[in-house]
């Protein structure tokens, strides 16, 4: 027989429920990444480094092809504006995603994983047009939703200008082959050297339910100036797609290279590994302002290429080529100086951007075009009903990555279109910022960086320049992602609770608040890492 | 100690599903004691409440749950153990405010005669019974080597009683008995006592502090504590955000100011002798600690210091930094 | 009988049953073993089988202060709690304390005095006592130096006791020797029964003599 | 087994024979030899399974034997004095949360001025604090009360404080009877506390009451000490029957049966009292004696049957409540035909001695009076009127100065 009173039996306070002091109350939030946000095509990056970081590697890769088909192709060749968006540079560098992707995309190569079974059959038939990223995206979405897809390319091979634009250093054949491989093995046909001229006639014969257009843009542009007979001038669009021709351009000792984008950093490093032994890219503004990614320029500089800032080509006649110098203007734009400079060189080679060729829309009226370029609606569908487009084609950023989104976003609204249903609008989460994180809960971990081939190597062979992570190197990576606006079971909010009022479900299946005995001193909120607690008031 | 740099994730929470699943913090356990459960009348953010149950539950842990708890009146007893009910599901008793220490060798002395040293003794109480009314029980305890792992929740003031100065009060912080008036306004500087100092004199085999804060390093020390027989003594900085004037989500982040500007060290000493002090890992100046909390708003005017109280308090936190060796790179080590 | 005569009649009759309690006082400073000696007494006396009660004075007094400690002995349970205010033997066991107001007070007109001093009775300035009290009911012992030769301790007691069983006869000399081994074990406790019956063989010899002189000088008369 | 011992040693003797499991000590005069003894006993072996613990203070102690008591081990403390009332807030403690711990109080007055001798002060400070309180009459009951303590105690889960009167008893060499083991364990069975901190069973011990229940709390306080009753005269019962001699119970009744005047003491008084009683009836007197050996709980009934027919009560008491007169007397005074008279004797006080003709004096001289009267024994009336009239004096010199300065 117990005292009364002075001794009590335990844990009988859980008759009282503190839960009504509360005047906010937490809850747990999904939040966007930024990362995600960033992403051209769509990938839920989060979800799969998560995967990753647990080493699920498999699971990590078909989360990205969810998406993204290529991951192997976009794990080198995506300027990654996920990474440009990580907030994980507020803490030191960011999260080095594509190159987790790429290792999750090699593996796949190498252990041969498949795609999911695709949906049930629809009856339905679409046909593409053209084999760049956009069209071979948009081929396995179509196909993973059951519909049977037909890819029509102009060229011989598939792959656009993953094959044509990008130099073999950054994209290896092997690799972009193999990922066209699995999108053929998954049932899409493919039919190569088929240039389709006339859409109207395609979409008269009604052979197909619905069309998507993704001729890319491979006419460069060019610029005036006056030359003599003797003096080569090459375009760059010609001479990264010659280069997959078993003849290979011949530029000459020395080239010049004109332009500073991407593509004439691409067109300067091929020189260079085809033999110049002096490569220079003139540009006409600063380095700052040069639209080529700062890492390809570094790499290029590192292989030897000299870049002009601030002069124009004046004049290139026997061999001989006068660059006018330009000076920044107060408003930092570059202006005339009036002065010369001149330098010997084999050839020209103009980077200054591309075209779409267009000429198979001439006979379809009714399309929207304007500065070169097929309008489309947020569906990606033309202004004809069936008609859709992507890619470079489109008035958009041009990068492969964005051509895979376009092809995936399209892909889902000829779905939607073909089965004749409303495309359910994407709830898109409050976008998890930085400053929600609580960041004493990271630690200072440096980014495990890609290596590259050393110099010597570098410029005299084609081989990839860039190196893949180890699996050691792509866990680590794939760690310091921070779970942005996402909880990622660190226990601090059960932790922390001095309530007990956080129920741990188990792994994988995080927390719920028992408001029972939840007091709402936001504690949880505050010491979420990641930011994924939301504190709202309660209604009274 | 459990180095929180081979955590997988590179983080300092208190797990992840990443961590190894056998040497996870207690508190992350889904299985977890709750010593202290739910429904106790704790203030809402309570430091000491969420340090009762990491140090209970980790020393229940440390003995296979063979534990008797002994608490001073206080805070701690008087919000776990109203009649009818009690938050308590581990043995406990509660006899005095200034009593704790003896009861609890009382304890281990029954426990030692009966034959069943498997079961272990936590006394626990606040800065007042510790540092103040107890302490000469205390000392005794200490002194006896007695097997009693005393757990001091810190305050720093009789939160109970409605926020008095104790002996562990910081110099110029408001209480209802160091008002913020007067020529030195707030607790003057120059008194005040260092427990764990006090402990270590008594050679001791282990005094640890630590906070709420870290949690990983609060159960660390307890478990090692548990691993040691004899007078061992812990204690652990407990915001109190009545008493601190803070808001009750803050109550963590003070908790970690304290100790990475340097007025809260955090050391292990073993016979006597500092054996690790953790380093600061982000330091801040003690303005950044002092500043979000109302009993120290009288040193800063328009958020500007008034005088230099202020720089008394950040010679405080040198003092401690230079003493335990808080920054640089290299463990305090004998 | 005049008051001479009746002085040497009573000095013969020891203490004896008839009597039916039997107060010491012992006198003495902190560190001499003036409780002690109260205690050893009241084993001695329980050893033959008589209730016994030994106290202090129960005060706080250091090395050096002036110590009282009383023994009752009877043949009956002891009730009485009080202090011995009128003592039937008093043990002075330092001569010094002799200045103290007050030492010999409520002492029983029979009673006896034994006093630690190698000086005699009249060289102490008592022989107004002397003359009070029957013949050889005071006398002097020099315990510290028996202590001294015996064990090197300046701690009369035990030899203190040795004469008051000599003198009074409230006590045997075989108890007081059972109770000092009770109280000190060893060497120690040998080297004080010693100390105590050679204590016992001068007290029983002084009083002896006293008394043949004494007899031969009232048959003079 | 007879033995001449101090009165401390045997207790010490008695309470190894409890064998008590832990035992807390810190010295006060005069409870020290009672702690030095059983440190001693245990230090040697003598007391098998026991921890004796040197505490810091007599809280410490008190506090170290409520840890123990709680935890299901039979403890035991001792002190006096400053001591108990150094200890007081425990002393509420151990009995509100029903340990039963036994404690010796060596009986001492009560600072200031320092006083180191006897008297009742101390026990009476915390005569309401839920103890069941005994009082020794020598040092044989001495020891036979605290055998019965632990069996009272664990009985009734209530703790139990043993008064000795320090020095008169603590320090009197005398004749003891001192059992032997196997009559001991024959007596006091094995503690089965009621109360016990174990984590195999867990429970929070020493809740928080509010005022929604502590009425209640303290009602069955009040009913466990009136059934203590019950619990004192089993163990005294049963006492006389392995022991084959009486100690404890209530009171005791001496020579009331024809008594005019009556006295009513406790503690070590009792033998100088019975003493004079006995000289007084010879001399014809009409007098006897009721001794209290329980205190608390207070056995008014008792008291009351055995005053019933006398003409006069002399409370004799070792205690003074200042401002009100004598402890003992308010007490016998509840159970007292309100057309008795009734006279306050403070004797002792300090440790004044109580000799036994200043008592026979004090019983001759007051003879019956009429009405309730408070008196104390051998008080040196000419000098506490000189300080009275001193005090005055200086009072109304302050005054006149005051007065002075005012103008």
């Amino acid at each position: 027989m117990k005292p009364f009173a002075t001794v009590l039996e335990v844990g009988t306070s859980l008759n009282n429920h503190t839960g009504s002091w509360r005047t906010e109350r937490p809850s747990y939030a999904h939040r966007l990444p930024p990362c995600n946000n960033a992403c051209p095509a769509g990938e839920n990056i989060q979800e799969w480094l998560s995967l990753a970081e647990q080493e699920k590697y498999e699971e990590a890769w078909r989360e990205i092809v969810k998406n993204n088909p290529f991951p192997a192709i976009m794990g080198r060749v995506c300027y990654h504006p996920c990474e440009n968006a990580c907030n994980r540079v507020t803490i030191e560098s960011p999260v080095g995603i594509n190159s987790v992707e790429r290792f999750l995309g090699d593996k796949a190569i190498r252990d041969k994983w498949a795609f999911d079974r695709p949906a049930a059959k629809s009856g339905k038939k679409v046909l593409v047009i053209g084999a760049g990223p956009a069209g071979l995206s948009a081929a396995y979405h179509l196909a993973r939703l059951g519909h049977k897809v037909t890819v029509k390319e102009s060229l011989k091979k598939a792959g656009g200008m993953l094959r044509y634009g990008i130099p073999q250093y950054r994209l290896p054949r092997k690799i972009l082959d193999a990922e066209i491989k699995r999108i053929v093995d998954y049932g899409v046909e493919l039919e190569v050297n088929k240039k389709v001229t006339n859409l109207a006639e395609v979409v008269e014969s009604k052979a197909f339910d619905a069309v998507f257009l993704s001729v890319g843009a491979h006419i460069a542009k060019l610029t005036e100036f006056p030359t003599s007979p003797r003096s080569r001038v090459l375009d760059a669009v010609a001479v990264l797609r010659d280069m997959e021709n078993r003849e290979k351009p011949k530029l000459g000792k020395r080239v010049v290279v004109y332009g500073g984008g991407n593509t004439a950093m691409d067109v300067a490093r091929t020189a260079k590994r085809l033999g110049a032994k002096e490569v220079t890219i003139v540009y006409r503004r600063t380095r700052e302002k040069m639209p080529a990614h700062s890492f390809e320029i570094d790499e290029a500089l590192q292989e030897g290429i000299k870049i002009k800032f601030l002069v124009t080509i004046k004049k290139y006649q026997n061999k001989k080529l006068t660059l006018g110098k330009m000076a920044l203007d107060a408003k930092g734009y570059p202006q005339p100086t009036g002065k010369n400079e001149t330098m010997e060189t084999d050839c020209i080679v103009l980077a200054l951007g591309q075209d779409s060729d267009l000429a198979l829309l001439e006979k379809f009226p009714g399309l929207e075009i304007a500065d070169g370029a097929l309008k489309v609606d947020s569906r990606m569908m033309t202004s004809h009903a069936g008609v859709f487009a992507g890619g470079d084609m489109i008035p958009f950023e041009r990068t492969a990555t964005t051509g895979v989104g376009h092809g995936k976003k399209a892909a889902r609204s000829i779905d939607a279109w073909l089965r004749k249903v409303e495309q359910p609008a994407t709830e898109k989460h409050p976008l998890a910022t930085a400053e929600r994180l609580n960041k004493w809960y990271y630690a200072e971990v440096s980014e495990n960086k890609r290596k590259l081939i050393d110099i010597a190597h570098r410029t005299k062979t084609f081989d990839e320049v860039q190196l893949g992570l180890s699996e050691a190197e792509a866990l680590n990576e794939s760690r310091r992602c921070l779970s942005c606006g996402n909880c990622f079971e660190c226990d601090n909010c059960y932790g922390v609770c001095p309530d007990n009022a956080i129920r741990k479900l188990g792994a994988g299946k995080g927390f719920k608040i028992d408001y029972d005995y939840c007091k709402g001193c936001g504690l949880c909120a505050a010491e979420c890492p990641c930011g994924c607690i939301e504190m709202t008031p309660e209604d009274i | 100690m459990k180095n929180t740099q081979a955590n997988p994730k590179g983080i300092y929470t208190i797990s992840n599903r990443l961590g190894d699943q056998a040497n996870r913090a207690v508190q992350a356990s889904e299985d977890r004691p709750n010593s202290l459960t739910s429904g106790h009348r704790a203030c809402q953010g309570c430091g000491e409440a969420l340090g009762a149950r990491i140090v209970v539950d980790a020393a229940l842990r440390a003995a296979k749950g063979q534990i008797i708890v002994v608490n001073a009146t206080g805070c701690l007893e008087v919000f776990s153990t109203p009649y009818p009910e009690t938050a308590w599901q581990t043995a406990w008793v509660h006899s005095l405010f200034g009593n704790a220490p003896a009861v609890a060798t009382g304890v281990a002395a029954a426990m030692e005669v009966k034959g069943r040293g498997n079961v272990r003794v936590l006394a626990q109480g606040g800065d007042g019974s510790t540092t103040d009314i107890g302490f000469g029980c205390l000392s005794g305890m200490f002194e006896r080597n007695d097997d009693v792992l005393y757990v001091c929740y810190d305050n720093q003031a009789y939160m109970n009683t409605g926020v008095q100065r104790s002996s562990a009060t910081p110099p110029t912080a408001r209480t209802a008995t160091t008002p913020p008036v007067g020529s030195e306004p707030g607790n003057v500087f120059g008194t005040g006592k260092n427990v764990p100092l006090i402990a270590m004199a008594h050679q001791i085999p282990y005094v640890a502090t630590a906070t709420v804060a870290d949690v990983q390093d609060l159960e660390a020390k307890v478990f090692k504590a548990m691993s040691m027989r004899g007078a061992r003594y812990l204690h652990v900085l407990v915001p109190c955000p009545l008493g601190w004037g803070s808001p009750p989500r803050e109550t963590i982040n003070l908790a970690r100011l304290a100790v990475q500007c340097g007025l809260f060290p955090l050391f292990e000493a073993e016979n006597g002798t500092v054996t690790r002090a953790t380093k600061i890992r982000q330091p801040v100046p003690v303005e950044n600690y002092l500043k979000p909390q109302r009993r120290f708003a009288h040193l800063f005017k328009g958020g500007k210091p008034v005088d230099d109280r202020l720089a008394r308090m950040q010679e405080m936190a040198d003092a401690n930094i230079s003493r335990f060796n808080l920054l640089g790179h290299e463990e305090t080590c004998k | 009988m005049d008051n001479f005569s009746q002085r040497i009649i009573l000095s013969q009759n020891t203490w004896s049953a008839n009597l039916t309690m039997f107060q010491i006082r012992f006198h003495g400073r902190g560190g001499q073993g003036v409780v002690t000696a109260a205690e050893m007494l009241s084993v001695a006396a329980f050893l033959e089988g008589k209730h016994a009660q030994a106290f202090p004075s129960f005060g706080s007094e250091r090395m050096g202060a002036p110590v009282v400690s009383f023994c009752r002995i009877s043949e009956k349970e002891i009730r009485l709690r009080d202090p011995v205010f009128e003592p039937d033997a008093l043990i002075v066991q330092d001569p010094t304390l002799l200045l103290m107001p007050g030492l010999f007070d409520g002492l029983k007109s029979d009673g006896y005095v034994l006093i630690n001093s190698s000086r005699d009775i009249t060289e102490l300035g008592l022989d107004d006592l002397l003359h009070r009290l029957p013949l050889g009911n005071i006398l002097t012992l020099a315990g510290t130096e028996l202590a001294l030769k015996h064990f090197k301790r300046p701690m009369p007691n035990a030899a203190m006791l040795g004469g008051l069983a000599a003198m009074s006869g409230v006590i045997k000399m075989e108890s007081v020797a059972s109770a000092i081994m009770e109280a000190f074990a060893g060497a120690i406790g040998q080297a004080n029964v010693a100390a105590a019956k050679e204590s016992y063989e001068i007290v029983k010899a002084k009083r002896n003599a006293l008394i043949a002189s004494t007899r031969k000088e009232a048959i003079a008369c | 087994m007879l033995k001449q011992v101090e009165g401390s040693h045997a207790v010490a003797e008695a309470v190894a024979l409890c064998r008590p499991e832990v035992i807390c000590a810190y010295p006060i005069t005069p409870q020290t030899h009672i702690v030095e003894g059983l440190g001693e006993l245990v230090k040697a072996g003598h007391i098998k399974d026991c921890k004796y613990i040197n505490v810091e203070s007599e809280f410490a102690a008190l506090s170290v034997a409520i840890g123990s008591s709680a935890a299901g081990a039979r403890s035991y403390t001792a002190t006096s004095s400053q001591g108990l009332l150094f200890m007081a807030e425990a002393v509420y403690n151990a009995s509100g949360l029903g340990l039963p711990i036994v404690m010796t109080l060596g009986n001492r007055a009560i600072g200031a001025p320092l006083n180191i001798w006897n008297d009742h002060s101390d026990a009476m400070s915390l005569r309401d604090a839920g103890w069941i309180q005994l009082f020794a009459e020598n040092n044989q009951e001495a020891i036979d009360l605290h055998i019965q303590a632990f069996r009272i105690a664990e009985d009734i889960s209530c703790p139990v404080m043993v008064c000795v009167d320090g020095f008169i008893l603590t320090h009197a060499v005398e004749q003891v009877d001192v059992p032997d083991q196997k009559q001991v364990d024959a007596y006091l069975p094995a503690f089965v506390p009621a109360v016990v901190l174990d984590p195999k069973a867990p429970a929070s011990v020493g809740a928080l009451v509010g005022p929604e229940a502590f009425t209640e709390v303290r009602y069955l306080d009040h009913k466990k000490q009136l059934r203590a009753f019950d619990a004192i005269d089993r163990a005294s019962t049963a006492f006389k029957s392995v022991f084959g001699r009486e100690a404890g119970g209530f009171i005791r009744s001496y020579h009331t049966k024809d008594a005019e005047t009556v006295i009513v003491a406790m503690g070590s008084v009792i033998g100088t009292l019975k003493d004079m009683i006995d000289e007084k009836r010879k001399q014809g007197h009409k007098i006897g004696l009721v001794s209290i050996c329980t205190f608390r709980p207070f056995p008014t009934a008792e008291v009351g049957a055995a005053l019933k027919d006398a003409k006069h009560v002399i409370v004799l008491e070792k205690s003074l409540a200042s401002g009100q007169g004598g402890v003992l007397a308010a007490h016998v005074r509840a159970g007292l035909h309100e057309a008795i008279p009734l006279t306050t004797l403070i004797a002792g006080l300090g440790g004044r001695p109580i000799p036994k003709n200043a008592l026979s004096e004090f019983v001759e001289k007051i003879g019956i009076p009429s009405s309730d009267e408070l008196h104390f024994l051998d008080l040196k009336q000419d000098i506490v009127d000189g300080e009275l009239k001193k005090t005055e004096e200086e009072r109304n010199a302050r005054l006149r100065n005051g007065a002075a300065r005012g103008r």
